[in-house]
Order: structure tokens, then sequence, then C-alpha cells
């Protein structure tokens, strides 16, 4: 893990200077560029704040992400999960007039059901048919997408078609007292939502027998099976996990970051959780991190942008240099391996088997 | 005469290990030439460089005197050396013409003209009497069939040296037979053969000359007329082998696994397991004799509980566990040495701590309301590689991935065995292990019999059932051809019933 | 660069002006561009450094959050005049012209207002822009009426925003007082007004209008943007291979984009809202200190807010008098466009 | 079946774009290399065909070879860019899939960029291709009216390549290679084929074909290029496997997407749809995509080899 964390630095590295290239070729200077870069995310508490909120919904897709990616399924349709258990969130929240303190837990809740709902399905299709996962969970995407499209307007429609009606303040995650902290920047409780979760997620992983199960199941389904563990129950599981993970990122940006629904929009989000736990090298830990380095970058960049004339889309660009080299990851993995290697041969004895 | 090849002072190199260290071997032409060795010894590595799938760091090849330059199987092919891989390299849902010109498709036009092919084949197969039909499907045809193919896809690239790379490990012995035959015509056409063996009566029957090499290095090449087989034994291994198990009179107890005609289906759907019958009683060790794919991991599957059954049932000590799980059958006392160890046996990506209570890391003290107690893992780990002698690098912690074969299956065997159970199966415990493992294996399923556990041992290798087992199941296509004493049999009467002849009707 | 919350103006005078796109993208071709434009054409004749003192930003999502940071990044890089188009960022401008007390803000298409309480919250520092979108409709019903004659006509809106839903309803009337008034028999079908639900699906916008041509539909009307773009695509098409059909485009004169040779195009006239206007004019106003903080603007027939090109090579002199005549009518309040659905379809 | 002749050639329309992509999948699926990159090669091509076109078009209004050299470009670059996936699935054994997801986030972010620094817009217009009906052939009843009115030039050109390609995967030395590699490299190998070149080729042949897919929503419906082909690149991959990895079975699939997804498009148009809940048709072809996966899954065609790296020399 350590040596994880190591290639995840380089990578984060490597797209940092293949963007200060791109931007040295559109004729600005990246010194500039990226100083106004980290200074829009972190110059005052107001930016630290949306930092911290634009990183909460990709800590929870990211988590979503790479749990599945720990028991070995690629759960693409983070953001269908995540539309879904927003959606269904929203319309409790619209629907029930209840003090805050009852009806806000009962949202959040809801929303992790919805989401494992809605994975449960690709889930029992892997398990039951062998249905790849990436397929079935791209079609409930867009079945996500379709489904709130038209449900929005005809039960929660607001100002106009497009969009639902707006939550009251009392049943979202907003918290004046930490917003004020941070300069009135929109931070919110979900962030909590979302770091409790890295350590629920992280002690279940490593520490459970659910964990256990789950990953085995992942690496190695025969294995597991021979093990008397129930491949099948576990792939659904995973996969409602995942799911509710991806929910509770559904009701942290609806009800949290946003208090309504725009119809005819898949949320970024759900994408970048991949990204997220790829960088992350799926782990908790790892994917708090990175989290918080997309969000840096995603709202650092409109800040570079009015300050110089660099176009904002090349956070976009550093983003995804930085995915194809985590995925290269095995390049640089070779050269810490070539180093640290002919460095143990000189203290052992050559010829000796390495295993 | 003239050699047809020679290999001198070969040395190859993988990260962290020399699989060949400057070997030499010469084939003349019209030769059978044996190359001995245990496993892992670098057999298949030498043969590989010959057919350029690896490039030597050090040595030189002459082919018909002539200094080449193999750097890959098409220059071999261009060469004249063809190679029959141990693993086959065959597409299985291509036919046997796709898979012979595969890489060398004679074109009318633009379109691969597949029947002039399969006529060559057609051809080539009575030539060599190899009866090979060109149009059949791959997945369709048995081992020994697919083998031929094999040996086609050499001569039909003009091959005049072929390299046989253990042959017969996955074939009956009346298969083998036919093999030999199928030699015997293709050195009377012309032909130069190597072939790569750990079985010494196969040699004396076959070989001209052997070539022995023990952990990579050249022992020396004897003329096999002159050697006899215990001779070449203890070239290979490196000091005198008995093969023989010692082991004391089996003392029977009550009935531990009862199998009433079980019949299960197999991958393809059709009954791979067709009404068997079978007991083992406390304190023996039924071992199963069988050319691989006759019913034998049906059975196994069936008692376990992997597979699902069709008719028939399956008792444990009086209970019938038919209907139960994986899971209650592994708390009822039924242990499962897999035959893949690294498909089935192990998670990989594990370390040794968690691949050791894979079936009870649910159950105290291990885990606790769910939650797991590493301490007891690790504790229970330590235990188990003290006493089975599993060696790796970081003790514990060490993912297993990066184990040597015989270390996973030491790893195993103490899982299981620890599992205390009523009745151990084991499959194939020694399958690509080298001698010294297989000793010690051998030594502790004994231990196991004579601890009063019933021992259910499934095997391909003739000499372990033999050697270990009390009783012996014949299996053959599906069924239990006969049931015997181990003491009351020989490997030749063995064999007979592998291909499907009972006892007392004769070949 | 520039130091953080400097002086609104430089030593010439000019100050800078920025913008926070909507979901569109700058070359929409509808409002986010128009009032890029708009932007631009006021700064360039302000003789602004356009490079320096003009800047757009697109946010990362479409929820107020997004909006906003975008209005701080703009605000905190000196950027204090800003120019929003959209109704979504209605409740953004609501927090901002409170929060950036120094910087002005000019909203298209909203007005501010509270998340619960929908009554317009104009602080002194905005200014709230709205267009009569259904008067340009109105004008563009009756122009494709007088100039087809007879036969069917379509419209195809995008999803059901306000803006959209008033070029539609506009549409419909003006068919319908040209059938009464001027003589001409036109219809519009209820199957042929549509709202495809996407500003983006061009594929959507090509079948939908395929399938209304084929269905005799003469010219379509759309308010639709790249699903609009479909459409354009559809009818250009058409014309290549010798039928006569027509799109209405709106928003900005879009007879460029329906040219298919030699400068024709298949754009019979476009409904028109001056969002490039309404921009410039309010970087001019700041310019000349005469911003009209506080108030709610309504461009319209009246100040000319709304219309048809100035030029019209796809009518007849007869048609252009005869919508200039109703144009007239509209200035007078002789006619007055209904901005609600009442009975008309969708 | 009227409302079939109705929407089938604007059907086709949507379907080829969709046809050639999945093709472009099945070249590298069945060479063993799995790419979820197709929707960022399409949208590459679109860019590089945009760029190019509009450039062009600046100076030779209206002429059609400019169209043809857009869609050459589109190919190129597609190819040249696949390049990327090739290398990290290929010689770095990187996961496929994930290859594949940073290649579609490159494409996206850097057209865009580009995009705004070569234009100073995110978007590029062109002027695309028009329909024609096919002499003599269009009076075929029923057939006449299904396949050989209203179609664009590149419909014929992707059956064309359909066609091919279906011959080259089933009759030619190259196809035979190809799928071995995808179903076993390691007897690929043993018959000194170099698993490595068929593999490179199987995944560029994906990359110029998406590059082509993108290029013909170009010319044919969209006339824009916005940076993003909304998902259709996925969609492929779905058809691929709806298609279980053959030229027929996708061409199928993509039918089906094509004439579902135009139908719920078009029902408001149309009175005899009109009165069917718009969610019900927008949601047909997916549900029914799930379905069929269903049932497909027992005897699935996926190459055996198919997301598993190949070494040389592995056992
Ligand atoms: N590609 C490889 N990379 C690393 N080590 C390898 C590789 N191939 C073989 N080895 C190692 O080289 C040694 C020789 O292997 P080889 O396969 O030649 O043995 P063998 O004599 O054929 O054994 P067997 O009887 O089991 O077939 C072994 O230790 C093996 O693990
Ligand atoms: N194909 C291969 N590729 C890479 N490494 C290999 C390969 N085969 C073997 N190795 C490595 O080579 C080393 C030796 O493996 P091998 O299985 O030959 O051990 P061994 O000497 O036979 O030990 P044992 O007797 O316990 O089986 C191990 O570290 C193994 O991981
Ligand atoms: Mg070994
Ligand atoms: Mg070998």
């Amino acid at each position: 893990m350590k040596k994880g964390g190591i290639i995840s630095l380089i990578a984060v590295v490597l797209g940092l200077l293949a963007g200060a290239l791109l931007i040295l070729v559109t004729g600005n200077d990246p010194v500039e560029g990226f100083t106004y870069l980290f200074q829009g995310g972190l110059k005052d508490p107001e930016r630290i704040g949306n930092t911290f909120a634009t990183a909460t919904p990709l800590i929870l897709t990211g988590l979503s992400v790479a749990f599945a990616f720990r028991t070995g399924l690629f759960n693409i349709g983070a953001a269908g999960q995540m539309l879904f258990a927003g959606f269904c969130a929203s319309a409790i929240g619209l629907t029930f007039d209840l003090p805050t303190l009852i009806l806000v837990p009962i949202m959040v809740i809801v929303a992790f059901i919805a989401g494992a709902a809605w994975a449960f399905i690709p889930g029992l299709l892997k398990a039951r048919f062998n249905v790849h996962e990436v397929v079935s969970t791209i079609m409930m995407n867009w079945i996500a997408y379709w489904t709130v499209y038209y449900l929005v307007p005809q039960y929660f429609k607001g100002s106009t078609e497009t969009e639902s009606k707006m939550l009251a303040d009392a049943a979202t995650l907003k918290m004046p007292f930490l917003s004020n902290l941070f300069g009135g920047s929109y931070i919110n409780f979900g962030l909590f939502i979302a770091v409790i979760m890295v350590i629920v997620v992280s002690f279940i992983i490593n520490r459970t027998v659910l964990g256990y199960e789950l990953k085995a199941v992942g690496y190695n389904r025969s294995a597991a099976e021979y093990a008397g563990i129930s491949v099948n129950r576990n792939v659904i599981l995973s996969m409602m996990i995942s799911g509710g993970l991806a929910g509770l990122a559904g009701v942290v940006q609806f009800a949290g970051n946003a208090s309504l629904i725009q119809i005819g929009v898949l949320p970024t989000e759900g994408f970048d959780g991949i990204a997220v736990a790829l960088l992350g090298m799926n782990t908790p830990i790892g994917v708090f991190f990175s989290a918080i380095f997309f969000g840096l970058l995603y709202s650092g960049k409109g800040f570079m942008s009015a300050m110089t004339s660099i176009p904002p889309d090349i956070a976009d660009v550093i983003i995804a240099i930085i995915i194809y080299f985590s995925a290269t990851s095995i390049l640089i993995k070779k050269v810490i391996d070539r180093v640290s290697k002919s460095r143990k041969y000189k203290n052992s004895n050559v010829g000796e088997k390495v295993k | 005469m003239e050699y047809v090849v020679e290999m001198l002072n070969i040395t190859k190199e993988f990260p962290g290990i020399i699989a060949n260290d400057n070997i030499t071997l010469r084939l003349k032409k019209g030769e059978v030439h044996a190359l001995l060795g245990e496993n892992g010894a670098g057999k298949s590595t030498l043969m590989s460089v010959l057919f350029g799938m690896y490039t030597p760091e050090k040595g030189i090849i002459k082919i018909k005197g002539k200094e080449v330059k193999i750097s890959n199987p098409n220059v071999a092919n261009e060469l004249g050396i063809g190679m029959v891989h141990q693993h086959f390299k065959l597409v299985s849902n291509f036919t046997v013409t796709e898979n012979i010109i595969l890489g060398l498709e004679p074109k009318k036009g633009l379109v691969v003209d597949i029947k002039t092919a399969a006529k060559r084949i057609e051809e080539l197969s009575k030539t060599y009497g190899l009866n090979v039909d060109p149009y059949a499907k791959i997945e369709d045809i048995t081992v020994g069939m697919q083998q031929r193919v094999e040996i086609l896809k050499t001569l039909y690239r003009n091959a005049e040296v072929l390299i046989l790379d253990e042959p017969t490990a996955v074939l009956t012995p009346q298969e083998i037979q036919d093999l030999m035959k199928i030699i015997k015509n293709l050195i009377n056409e012309g032909k130069s053969i190597i072939i790569i063996t750990h079985k010494l009566k196969e040699i004396k029957a076959v070989a001209d000359q052997c070539t022995v090499i023990r952990h990579g290095k050249y022992i020396g090449t004897v003329d096999v007329k002159q050697t006899s087989e215990s001779e070449m034994a203890s070239m290979m291994v490196g000091r005198q082998v008995s093969f023989k198990v010692d082991k004391v009179e089996s003392n029977p107890g009550e009935v531990v696994l009862d199998v009433n005609n079980l019949s299960v289906k197999n991958n393809k759907k059709v009954l791979g397991l067709k009404n068997a019958t079978l007991q083992v009683r406390a304190g023996e060790i039924v071992g199963i004799a069988g050319v691989e794919g006759n019913g034998q991991s049906e059975l196994v599957e069936a008692i376990t509980g992997l597979r699902a059954i069709e008719e028939g049932s399956i008792l444990l000590k009086n209970q019938d566990i038919t209907k139960h799980s994986i899971r209650e059958r592994i708390r009822n006392g039924i242990a499962h040495i897999p035959e893949d160890r690294q498909k089935r046996g192990l998670v990989l990506e594990y370390t040794i701590e968690e691949n050791v209570v894979l079936e009870i890391y649910n159950q105290e003290p291990f885990s606790k309301y769910g939650v797991l107690d590493k301490a007891a893992i690790a504790k229970h780990a330590k235990k188990i590689i003290e006493e089975f002698d599993v060696r790796s690098g970081e003790g514990a912690k060490t993912v297993v991935e990066s184990m040597s074969g015989g270390n996973q299956q030491k790893a195993i065997i103490g899982r299981e065995i620890e599992l205390k159970p009523e009745l151990l199966i084991a499959c194939q415990p020694t399958r690509g292990l080298d001698v010294g493992s297989i000793e010690y294996i051998h030594k502790r399923l004994i231990e196991q019999r004579d601890s009063g556990k019933a021992v259910l041992l499934i095997s391909l290798e003739l000499d372990e059932v033999l050697n270990l087992s009390d009783r012996i199941a014949i299996v053959n296509a599906g069924e239990i051809v006969d049931i015997v004493n181990a003491k009351d049999t020989n490997e030749d009467e063995l064999g007979l019933m592998m291909a499907g002849i009972r006892r007392g009707e004769g070949a | 660069a520039c130091g953080k919350g400097g002086d609104t103006k430089d030593a010439k005078g000019a100050f800078k002006v920025g913008m926070v796109t909507d979901s569109g993208t700058i070359d929409d071709k509808s409002f986010n561009q128009g009032t890029w434009e708009g932007i631009q054409a006021g700064a360039k004749d302000l003789g602004f450094n356009l490079k320096q003192d003009t800047k757009y930003l697109k946010p990362a999502g479409e929820t107020e959050a997004d909006y906003l940071k975008e209005i701080g990044n703009l605000n905190d890089a000196g950027f204090q005049f800003i120019i929003t188009p959209g109704y979504k960022f209605e409740t953004a401008i609501n927090k901002a012209q409170d929060k950036y007390k120094d910087d002005k803000f000019v909203i298209i298409d909203g007005t501010p207002h509270t998340a619960k309480d929908f009554t317009p919250n104009v602080k002194d520092n905005t200014v709230s822009i709205f267009f009569a979108e259904h008067e340009a409709g109105y004008l563009a019903g009756i122009a494709t009426a007088v100039q087809l004659k007879t036969g069917d006509v379509g419209f195809i809106g995008g999803m059901e925003i306000p803006a959209v839903q008033k070029y539609n309803w506009g549409f419909q009337q003006g068919i319908k007082y040209a059938n009464e008034k001027l003589g001409t028999s036109i219809s519009l079908k209820a199957n042929n007004v549509v709202y495809s639900g996407s500003f983006t699906d061009k594929a959507a916008g090509q079948q939908i209008a395929a399938q209304m041509y084929d269905r005799g539909v003469k010219a379509i009307f759309t308010a639709a943007g790249g699903v609009g773009q479909g459409a354009i695509t559809e009818a250009k098409n058409r014309v290549a291979s010798g039928k006569e059909v027509w799109v209405v485009g709106v928003d900005v004169d879009q007879y460029a984009d329906g040219v298919y040779k030699d400068n024709k195009s298949i754009i019979l006239t476009s409904a028109m809202k001056g969002v490039a206007k309404a921009a410039s004019d309010m970087v001019k106003a700041e310019k000349d200190k005469k911003f009209p903080g506080g108030q709610t603007l309504t461009y319209d027939a009246k100040n000319d807010g709304i219309g048809l090109p100035k030029e019209n090579p796809n009518l007849s002199s007869d048609t252009i008098t005869k919508v200039n005549d109703v144009f007239n009518k509209i200035k007078s309040g002789e006619i007055v466009v209904a901005s609600e659905r009442g009975s008309l379809i969708k | 079946m009227d409302l079939i002749i109705q929407i089938f050639p604007y059907a086709i329309a949507y379907t080829i774009p969709l046809l050639i992509v999945a093709l472009g999948g099945l070249f590298s699926e069945r060479s063993g290399v799995v790419n979820i990159g197709l929707e960022g090669l399409m949208v590459v091509g679109g860019f590089a065909s945009a760029l190019t076109i509009s450039k062009l078009q600046e100076t030779h209004q209206g002429e059609v070879w400019v169209i043809w050299v857009g869609i050459l470009v589109a190919v190129l670059t597609g190819a040249l860019f696949s390049l990327l996936h090739a290398f990290a699935s290929i010689n770095l054994h990187a996961d496929q899939v994930i290859s594949g997801i940073a290649i579609n986030m490159i494409a996206g972010a850097l057209t865009i960029f580009l995009a705004r620094n070569i234009t100073g817009s995110g978007n590029i217009s062109i002027n695309g291709i028009t329909r024609t009906d096919i002499p003599v052939l269009k009076n075929i009843p029923i057939l006449g009216d299904l396949f050989f009115k209203n179609t664009y030039s590149t419909t014929w050109l992707v059956i064309g390549i359909l066609i091919i390609s279906t011959f080259v995967l089933y009759k030619t030395r190259l196809g035979l290679r190809l799928r071995a590699c995808g179903e076993y490299p390691q007897a690929a190998d043993a018959a000194g084929i170099n698993v490595y070149r068929i593999r490179y080729l199987g995944v560029i042949i994906s990359g110029a074909f998406s590059g082509l897919g993108g290029a013909i929503i170009l010319v044919t419906y969209s006339g824009e290029f916005t940076g993003s082909v909304a998902g259709l690149g996925f969609l492929a991959i779905a058809a691929l496997i709806f298609g279980q990895w053959k030229p027929l079975g996708i061409l199928a699939a993509t039918l089906f997407f094509g004439v579902a997804t135009t139908i719920a498009n078009v029902s408001q148009v149309i009175p005899s749809l009109a009165h069917i809940p718009p969610l019900a048709l927008k949601l047909f072809p997916y549900v029914v995509t799930l379905i069929a996966l269903v049932i497909f899954s027992k005897s699935s065609q996926a190459p055996k080899s198919v997301g598993v790296a190949y070494e040389k020399g592995k056992r």
C-alpha cells in the first residue's frame, strides 16, 4: 500500500508536469497557472470549505467504485445510483414536513437504500446470469436518467418543468454554523457522512468477516466457493453496498451541495468516482485524499481561469492524464522495483531465488 | 553420424532464477532422445530455447552443423523444428484444420484455403497412422486426439525434429502405447525426436539416448540401452531414491463416506459421473485411479457440494448430506485438498494468515460479532507454518502468490488437516512438486489414515495411487469400473481397467 | 494579471466585465453566445482590452453553489461587473448581490429571489432583464404564415423552460392571428408541437424534424439549442434534394447556420431576442454611470428588444410589410400577445 | 409497418455510427483487448473531422471531397489515439478497463481544450453531407423504401466495411489469427504469430472505426462538434455484447437500438405512438438490452481471453 501511495503521487506529479507543458504550449505561464489553481482552492476559508464540499460527493462515489473494485466488480453505474437515490431522498424531503433531526436521517437512510436497490439489479444479473456489470450498470444509468427525467416534473415540479421544487433548508444537510466557520462556504454535513463512511468502509474491508468474504469473492470466486462462501450473495451484497455509498453521494449532492434536482443531467460525480478510486488505489484512505485533490482542482480551476487566460479545461486534461498514468502505473512500478531491487541485490547473495 | 541438433552450453535466466545453467544436448538423426529431470529442473525451458520462445543468455545452437539464431518459433519452424507443448496450444472453438494451419495458412486468392489444407492433413494423418478428423472441433475431441493434432501441426510444417514435452502425462496407458507406435512411425519416416519425461519406464521403452538435468544444471547423457532405471533416477535426483512409501497394514473402522448410485453432470451438461457407489472407512485410504476427465472431478465436487447432483445420495457417518451446503459439509468434517491449488485452494492475493482461515474465518476464536480477531488468526497461521514446514519470505504475512508451488501446497494441506476432519479428500496432492515435498506429503497422508481418518485420494499418477492406497477404485468414462485391493493389483492391470476393460475381460 | 478586489475601473475608466455561462456553452447559438457577444460588442465600442477586461467562466455543474463559486472567482479576479444568462441563476444572484455589495450584476431571463419566496428581490447593484419571447414568437408565426400561406407548420422546443414555452405560445398566437386576419390557412397540429426534452440531442432533432417534414410540415420553428441544429441539418438535407422546407430560427439570426449553398439558407426567419443588445446596453450604461440598479427591465417590441432580423432574404416584401404592420400594432398595444399557455397547445 | 418505413431511414442514420463503432470494438475484443474507450475515440474522430472540414470549408464551400478528407483524418486520428490504449493494455499489461476510462477522459478534456485554443470555441460546426435515393433500387417495393431511399453515402461505406469485416474475420488469414489471439493467445504465439502485433492491429482498427463513427455523426445528423457523443460509445459496447461478438449480431443489435431510440424520439410526432407514455418508450431500448443480456448469458460467445493481458512465456 505504501508503494501504491508513491505510485499515485508520481502519477499526480507526472500529470501536473504534462499539464504544465500544455499551459506552456498555449503560451501561458505554468507557475502562475498552478499558483492560481491552488490558490483558487485554498486561498481563504471559504475556498477551503468549497474544496471540501466539492470533494464530498467524490469521496462517496470514489468509495463506491473502490468498494466494488475490491470485491472484483466494476461499478460504472454510480451516476445512476446517485441520481435515483438523490431523487428518492428529495422526494422524502419534499413530501414530509418533519423536524430536521428526524427528516434528514430518514433522507440519508432512504438514499442509501435507494442506491443499494438500484445497484441490486446489476448485482443480481451478475450473480444469477453472469451479465457483465459494466454493461448493465450503463443501462441502469440511462434508466435512472429517464425515470428521474419524467418523474420530477410529474410529481415534484419546481419553478419550471426542468427542475424539482427546492428543498426547505430544514430538509437539507446544510449547517449554518459550519458554513459560517468557512466564510459562508457551502460545506455541509455531507462531509461528516463521507468521513464516517471512509472509516466504516475501511473497517469493513480490513477488519470484518464481511470484508474478508467480499474480498475473497473478488479475488478468487472459485476459492471462495470452495470455502463455502456464497458467491452470489456476496456479489449482490457488494453491489448493493457500493450502490448505497453512491446513494449517499446522491443525498449529499442533491440535498447538501444543491437543494434541488435538475432533470436531464447524469451527475458527473458518478464518473469522477472511477478516477478518484483509481488514483486512491482503491483504499478508503487513498480515496479520501484523491477526492480532496480532485475537489481542489475542480474548485481552483475557475479562479485560475479568471486570473489568467489559461482555459479551465486544463484541469480536466490534467486529471485525465493523471488517470492514464495511474492506469499505466506498472511502468512506474517497474522503475521503483528496479531501483529497490538493485539495492536488495547488493546485500543478498546473488543467485539465490528471490521469493 | 551427424547431429541434427546441437545445443551447446545453453544458459537461460529468469528474474531471480537460473533455469538452465550451461546445458549441452546433442540429437542425432533418426534418434529418440529423452530429456529427464525433476519438476522445475529446466526441461521445458531448454526446449523453449530450442524452439525460439526464449533467447538464451549464453550458448549456441547448431542445426545440421550450422550455427543458427532461433529468435522466434517461426525461425524454428523454418529450420524444421516442431514442438508439442506440455500444455496444448490449441484454440478450442477452432477446427483441427484451423488449428493446424494457424500461422501458415494456405491461401486461394484472399481466402484461407481450408479445403486443400484439410486434404493435406488427412494424408499426413494416414501416413503416420494418426487417424484425425480434420473438420472436428477441438473442444469435441479427446485429449489423446488433441495431442495428435499437435503432432500433426509440426508435421504440417515439415518438421524434421519433433520436441514432445511430457506427452504421456495426460494419456491412458493404452493411449501411451499408441503414442509409442506413432513415435516409431515418425522415426521410420526419417524424423528425429526429443521427448521430455520423468517417467523412466517410457524412456526405457522408446528412447535411444537420455540427457539428465537437475536444478538447471547438465548432469550427463547416457545410452539408454546400457543404463538401468535406477541409475537414471539417481542421476535425476542426485541421490539414491526409493519410490516406495513405508506404511503399516491398514485397520479400517466404520464407514465414514457412503456414496450411493451417484450421477453428476459435467461442464458440458452431460453425465460425467454415472451411478457411482463407493465407501470409504475410517483408517483407510481409498484411491481413485483414472485418466483425467473420467469423472474424478465430478465425484469430488459432488461430495464437497461444489456441484449439484442428478441422482443418488451421499452419507457422511450415516448422516445424509446430499442436500447440505458446502459450508455445512465442511462443518460436518469434510476437508478437501483441491486439485488446482491456485484456482480453488488459495486466494493468491491473501497472505498465509488469511488463507489458513479460509473456511473458518467466521468461527470463534477467529472472529467475534462479525469482526476478525487478527491475533487469533496469526496464532493459527504460526502453528500451521511450524507444523507443516511452510517456507516463505515474510512468514505468516507473506502473500501466497509469491510462494513456490510446494509451499503453497503445504499450506493448504496444513490448513485442511488442521480442520480435524472425518474425511480428507486429497486431489492431486503432489502435482507439480519435487521429490522432497512429495515424500513429505505422502507421509502426512498416511499419518492421517493411521490416526483413524478416512482418506479419499485422487491422483493421475498411478504410482502414487498404488503406493498410498489401501483400496483403489478405477474410473472410466464416468463409471466406477471396479474397486480392488491395492495389494492385489499392479500397474498393468490398473491401466487396462482405466481404459474401460474390466478384470477378466482380457485385452 | 490583477490584484484582489482592486478598483472596478482602471486608468482608462475601463472596468472588467465577467460572465458565467449556464448549462450551455459559450457557442450555443443562444443566450450564452448572445450574452457574450453583447459583452464583447459593448466592451469593444468602449475601447476595452477584450482579452484582459472581459472573461467568461463555465461552472462545473448547475447548482447554485457552482454558480456562486464562479461569481466569487470573477469577483476575486477583479471582474466586478458580472452578467449571468438564465433563470437558473436566480437564487445565486439573490445571494451574490448581498455578498458582493461592490459588484454589479445583470441577470438575464430571470429575477433574484430566495428559494422559498418567489417575490423578486432586485437589489440596487442588480438589474434583472426579461424578454418578451412570446412577442418574438408571435412575429415569427406571422412571418411564417404569411410567407407560406397554406399548409402545416411545426414547433420543436428543447426542455420546457419559460423562455422556450413563451416562444411556442407566441408562435401559436401569431399563426392564429394570420389565419384569422391576414387570410392565410396554416395549420399547426398538436402532434407537431413537440418538446424534445433536451437542448443537446441532435439526433433527436433531426429525427423529429424529419418526421414532421415527412408528414407535410413546411416550416418548423425551433427553440431547442442543439436539437434545433439537428432540425437545421435535416432541412438542409432536404433542400439539397430539391424539396422546399424551412426552419424558423430562434434567439439570434440563425441565417448563417442554415446556409447550404451560394449563401442560400433554409432559415426562413428568426425569432430574435436582443440578448446581445441587452448585455452591451448594460456595459455601456455602467460606463456612463447610468447603471439602472434595482430595476427589472423588459426587452420587448416597444423598445425593439425583440424582433425579426433586419435582413430576411427568404421573406417576400409583402410578408415583411405585413410583419412590420403587426409589429407596430404590438408596439402600440393594439395587439396584446399572451405570455401564458391558456388554451393553447402544450 | 408503415411506421417502420416512415422512421427507418432516420433510424439507420442513428444506427450506422453505432454499428461502425461496435464493429471496431469487435476487432479489438476479438483480438483480446477490451476497449471501453470507444466513446473517447469517437470524440477524437468527431473533433478531428470537424476541425478539418470547417477549415477546408472556409475556402471550399459545398465541395464534397472536403467531407471525405475530414472523414479520412478522423479515421487516422482515431487510429493514432487508440495507440495510447494499445500501449497501456498490450505492452504494459495495464487493466484494460481502466486504461479505456482514461482514454475517454483524455479525449473529452483534450479535444475541448484544443478546440478552445484553435478556434476559440468548444464547438465547431460544419456543413455535412446530404441524403440521396439510390437509382433503380429505390423502386423495389418495401425494400426500396426501407433501404434505398434517403440514404447517406457513409451508410453504404459502413455497410461495405461490415461486409468486408465479416469476410476478413471468418475467411482470411488475418481473421483466423485475430480470433486465435482473442481465444487463446498462447496458441497463436506458439504458431509463430506475433500476438502483440495482432492485438495492436485490433485496437488500431477499433480506433479507426470509432473515429469514423464520430465523423459520421458529425457529417450526417449533428453538423457540429461539441466535445461529446452522449454515451454512444458505451452503447456500442453494449451492442457488441448484445450482438454476441459477431458482425451480424452487432448489426441486429445496433439496428434494434437505432429503431427503438428513434421511435422514442419521434413518438410525440406520430399519432399512433403519442398515447404511449414517453417514459416507457425511452426506457425500452435499455430494458430490452438488459433482458437480452440475461437471455444470451447462458451461451455467451465472448472471446475467452478478452481482457487478459498476454505475457509472452507465461504459463
Ligand atoms: N517465464 C518464467 N519466468 C520465471 N521463471 C520461470 C519461467 N518459466 C519457468 N520458470 C522457472 O524456471 C524453472 C524451470 O522451469 P521449467 O518449466 O523449464 O521446468 P521443467 O523441468 O519443465 O518442469 P516440469 O517437469 O514441471 O515441467 C522453474 O523454477 C520455473 O519456475
Ligand atoms: N511463470 C513464472 N513467472 C514468474 N515467476 C515464476 C514463474 N514460475 C515460477 N516463478 C517463480 O519462480 C520461483 C520458483 O518457483 P517454482 O515453482 O519452480 O519453485 P520450486 O523450486 O519448484 O519450489 P517447490 O519445490 O516449492 O515447488 C517462485 O518464486 C515462483 O514465484
Ligand atoms: Mg515447482
Ligand atoms: Mg515442463
